[in-house]
């Protein structure tokens, strides 16, 4: 966790692929060498809406996976729910439009040293970033085993080519309609003491990130939570997005989830006082 | 294009661009430092400070609106001490024009954190936001109240000195803002800013609740700006002495000079850095092509440029 | 679907549906006839109506802006002896509820306005427009003066008698809105129309002066909602009693939940129209949807719900 | 001149060309059957900017012709200068697009009922109309001659198709680049005189359409001009887009240009009061 993202630049992208994935949508962006900058866990901000938009805002996406290709050099990832009317705007364009583009932002996903036991927790789109997450871990040595949550099946996100980079991958549905139905907390205690797991990575709605978060803290298990609240600038000058985290001396602040997170350290986060008073 | 004279002044304050960052729009800078140099724009207005450190108010703390936005902060910031030792230094080091902006609750606290900034160097001037409808105190806007809004000012005057330019803030969420204008310049506010968030709210319609944590908000944004351009133009003709600091809804050169042409001699960018890192930099170029487009030969000239010929229509 | 009650009662005028047209934003109702029957919606407000015919502003008296729009209509009108013989038994004609939106420039004009109305059939309510910011008389707007606006009301009751329904239509560009709406009330109106358009200016930068020919104007449409909708709340909150015709920005049946949520007994369409000719036939039928989908069995019950179940956010 | 188009209808009409033409856009739109209703004079009111656009306002245009073919059933061309944001945005539509337009609206030029003979004056855009016009009046067998102004050549909108409807053409460019130098008005006096004129037809700029008036009045010719004021809603309801016009007492009124317009009797159009109170 740092301050300010100082590789965020502000670019026009091209979307370079615009296809649907179960109920998201999944967006190839050129971004050139910035590409390289990109850790998982990071974020980006799209203007949205065109010109004569009555949006005033950026969104904000994680950065599901980032490659390095001969022919477009450079791209991103990212895997969008059509949800209001920006999200929506961003699922019609087509490829070769052009997205303005900040990139990229936030703390990104801490990466052991040790190769040590990882469990990869996603929650609907939030299993994006895990996906690139996982392959780093794996090229350090880590046994990487993934449980991904949603409401229904068709909001399990979960390609292909992503499950290589993981041991083991469960699903759980709340209707059934996919993998085990439940939610994906129900297995966590479990895994944990089976696998032994070091260190668990998560993303996804902040009740889940909170349910997680009083099984961990019950445990020795490191927590890196990716949060999520609404954000206005996501460059950490609005302090719209705060979250409460304590700090070393158990002090509480309004953290701002732009800059020191989204990826913040759940042990610290103040789950029982977000969206409260302090 | 280089013989514009583009420079500005507020109180005795001089200022080579009139183009500002607006008050909680820009934290201290340094975020903002990472897309443009601080230096390059007229000046940087910091987050109102408050004496103490506040964690501000729940989340939601934002809604999008159209053309606009809700904003319910609720003043967080870390106290005018930690700002004066910590944020002061990094913008001097940046060669920013610095306004600090300042907030209380009490009149006394106003005095207090003037007295606390008096010694500091390196300030142009100081804004004393009397208006943000955020504060815990609700009812209690002193830019609501006239005598209120005079005492605030009339306290910092005296403790501040008579050397550091003082911008008052105001409200639109008033009947009379001319009443208050004068009120206050007659306590001692050399300029004027117009101006702060007009006060709203959205319903959540999955909750059936107000959707902010604050339950209302400040509107901020285009959806505001012809009551930000009426504002400046009423106070301009009732005050046409009296420097104002224009903004609400600014995103582009064009909003610009419509600020200056009503009465504005510089203006503040709030909600366009959100949508746009370097919006400073580009509605800073675009108002100065524009205005040389338009013959002018110093920014200045173009000030209140829309009360003059009345026959031009 | 068709156990939802949608009707809705404004002082002791029934209606079956809560959806009107705005003052102003219909003129007398023909012109929306060719669109849709005025009997299928709940009620036509028609525009501000004077004792004398009245010419109106100069030219431009509209322009738009982020999400919304300025005008400066002056209100022009036939005067009420000919709305009274024209358009009444026209709409009428029509089975149209009607509501008449009344206007003076003195309080004696509100009286004789109210006794021209009292002998006349067929009439739902009357609205009494003390808020219009485009009459001549400047800085005289009755809404922004608590004792203006409370004699206005009292001098319509005692001329109308007791029977027809008083709506009081009030501006938001007030510092305290809820001491207006107090009065009014107590001076006898049934019922409050929150909001009026807020003032505001666009300079036009070929010409460099003010854009209308009236100077300022007017803001309307979704740009305003937020503070529409803050009003309503605010008012509902002090005056839970008092049922408020709300309206502002309203474009869709979501945003018109919004209004119902906030405190409102109906609401009322107006720039939308201009956008969309059968823009109140799709909100109608949206709302009526939205109830439904949200398990309510009655439009009452949704009334003022974001005031309740403080534990439900 | 009447009251109230009963003929408008809101209707989703697709957008089937859109060409450039010097330095306007040239679009033809499927409205099926409505093109029967349209007449010379009427006018449209469109839709901008789709569905989170920051402009509420519908943008009106002229309805240029309209044919009916066996392809596409009823259509209409309109002539689009693109202006500030709305008509931009109308100009950038691909051929396909869906627009929202009420179809037809405003009164149309009186047609005469003997063959005369009937001089057509454009300014910019404002020639659109009067080619079909031109056609209707050819019917009737009058002789159609047009004059059209512009300050620059590009701004001539003439099209190949619409000449063979007039008897002559003259183009009039303030910059020479195009036709003669100088203003329409300039010609119109010995025009009258020359080709005996009994009625003008005019369309374009409040300022020429005065100058014209200042000329006929003066003469026994009619003048039919279509005046163009600042429109908020096309359809009457507003009463923003006023014009003072007398009526046959010498009262003066403030006449809704969208209903009452935008052909007007120049005669009664009070061109000195234009913009100011009554
Ligand atoms: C760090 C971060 C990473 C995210 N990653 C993804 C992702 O990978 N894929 C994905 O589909 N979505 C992601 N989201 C959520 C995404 O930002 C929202 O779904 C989107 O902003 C909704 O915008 P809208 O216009 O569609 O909805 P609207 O409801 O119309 O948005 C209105 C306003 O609320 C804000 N808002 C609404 N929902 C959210 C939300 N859940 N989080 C933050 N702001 C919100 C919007 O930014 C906008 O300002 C992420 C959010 C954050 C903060
Ligand atoms: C009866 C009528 C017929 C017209 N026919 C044509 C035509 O055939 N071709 C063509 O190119 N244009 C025509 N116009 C003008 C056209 O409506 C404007 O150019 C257009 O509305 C500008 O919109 P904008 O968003 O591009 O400009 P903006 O300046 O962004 O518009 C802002 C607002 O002002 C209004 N406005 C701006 N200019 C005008 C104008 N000249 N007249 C009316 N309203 C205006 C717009 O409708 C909008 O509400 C006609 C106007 C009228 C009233
Ligand atoms: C998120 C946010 C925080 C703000 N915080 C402050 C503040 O601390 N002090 C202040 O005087 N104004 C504050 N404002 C008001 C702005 O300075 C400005 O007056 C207003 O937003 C209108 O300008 P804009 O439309 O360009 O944003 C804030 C506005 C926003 C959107
Ligand atoms: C063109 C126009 C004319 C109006 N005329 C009147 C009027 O005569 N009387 C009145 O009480 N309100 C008038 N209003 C205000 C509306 O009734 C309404 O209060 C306001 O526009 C907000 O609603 P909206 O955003 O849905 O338009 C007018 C508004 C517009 C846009
Ligand atoms: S989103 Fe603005 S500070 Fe985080
Ligand atoms: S444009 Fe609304 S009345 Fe003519």
């Amino acid at each position: 966790m740092g301050k300010i993202n100082t590789n965020a630049a502000q670019i026009n992208a091209t979307l370079i692929s615009n296809k649907r994935i179960g109920q998201y949508q999944q967006l190839i962006i050129n971004i050139g060498d910035l590409a390289n900058d990109c850790k998982p866990g990071n974020f980006v901000a799209i203007s949205v809406g065109g010109e004569s938009s009555r949006m005033v805002l950026r969104r904000a996406f994680a950065i599901s996976r980032t490659s390095m290709s001969a022919t477009f050099g450079g791209t991103m990832e990212l895997i969008v729910a059509p949800h209001g009317q920006g999200s929506r705007w961003l699922c019609e364009q087509g490829e070769g439009a052009l997205l303005d583009v900040v990139v990229p932002l936030g703390t990104a996903f801490g990466i052991p040293t040790e190769p040590v036991e990882a469990l990869l927790v996603g929650g609907g789109y939030g299993s994006a970033p895990l996906f690139g997450l996982a392959e780093v871990l794996k090229a350090r040595g880590c046994r990487v085993d993934m449980l991904l949550g949603a409401s229904t099946g068709s909001k399990i996100y979960a390609p292909m080519e992503g499950k290589r980079a993981v041991n083991s991958l469960r699903i759980y549905t709340e209707d059934g309609s996919m993998g085990q139905m439940g939610r994906v907390t129900d297995a966590i205690p479990n895994l944990i003491a089976d696998l032994d797991v070091a260190v668990i990575y998560s993303c996804g709605p902040m009740p889940m990130l909170a349910a997680i978060n009083a099984i961990t803290s019950k445990s020795d298990v490191v927590h890196q939570a990716a949060v999520e609240e609404a954000m206005a600038c996501g460059i950490g000058i609005c302090m719209t997005c705060v979250v409460p985290v304590a700090d070393s001396t158990g002090a509480i602040s309004m953290l701002r989830s732009c800059i020191d997170g989204p990826v913040m350290d759940g042990a610290l986060v103040q789950w029982d006082k977000v969206g409260r008073v302090l | 294009m280089t013989s514009l004279d583009f420079s500005t002044t507020l109180g005795n304050s001089w200022f080579p661009s009139p183009v500002f960052t607006a008050s909680g729009c820009a934290s201290s800078g340094r975020e903002l430092a990472q897309f443009f140099a601080l230096h390059d724009i007229g000046g940087v207005v910091t987050k109102s400070v408050m004496n103490k450190a506040r964690t501000g108010r729940q989340t939601p703390r934002m809604a999008e609106t159209p053309s606009g936005m809700l904003n319910s902060i609720g003043l967080q910031g870390p106290g005018i001490d930690a700002f004066i030792a910590v944020d002061i230094p990094y913008l001097i080091e940046q060669r920013a024009r610095i306004i600090v902006s300042i907030a209380g609750e009490t009149i006394e606290e106003y005095s207090t954190l003037a007295r606390k900034l008096r010694g500091v160097a390196g300030i142009s001037a100081v804004e004393v936001n009397i208006s943000c409808p955020n504060v815990e105190n609700r009812g209690l806007v002193f830019a609501c109240d006239s005598d209120a809004s005079k005492r605030v000012i009339d306290g910092v005057r005296r403790t501040i000195g008579g050397e550091l330019p003082i911008i008052a803030k105001l409200s639109p969420d008033v009947t009379d803002l001319i009443s208050i204008a004068r009120g206050v310049v007659d306590a001692g506010a050399d300029a004027l800013a117009l101006i702060n968030t007009v006060l709203g709210m959205v319903i959540n319609l999955e909750t059936m609740r107000p959707h902010l944590g604050g339950k209302t908000g400040g509107l901020s944004g285009p959806a505001i700006r012809p009551i930000a351009v009426r504002a400046v133009y009423q106070v301009h003709e009732a005050l046409p002495a009296v420097p104002i600091l224009g903004m609400g809804g600014i995103s582009s050169g064009r909003d610009a000079l419509e600020f200056i042409a009503a009465g504005a001699s510089a203006v503040s960018i709030g909600t366009a850095s959100f949508g746009n890192p370097t919006a400073l930099l580009t509605i800073q170029r675009e108002l100065r092509e524009l205005l040389v487009a338009k013959g002018f030969v110093s920014l200045r000239d173009a000030v209140g440029c829309a009360h003059r010929d009345q026959d031009a229509h």
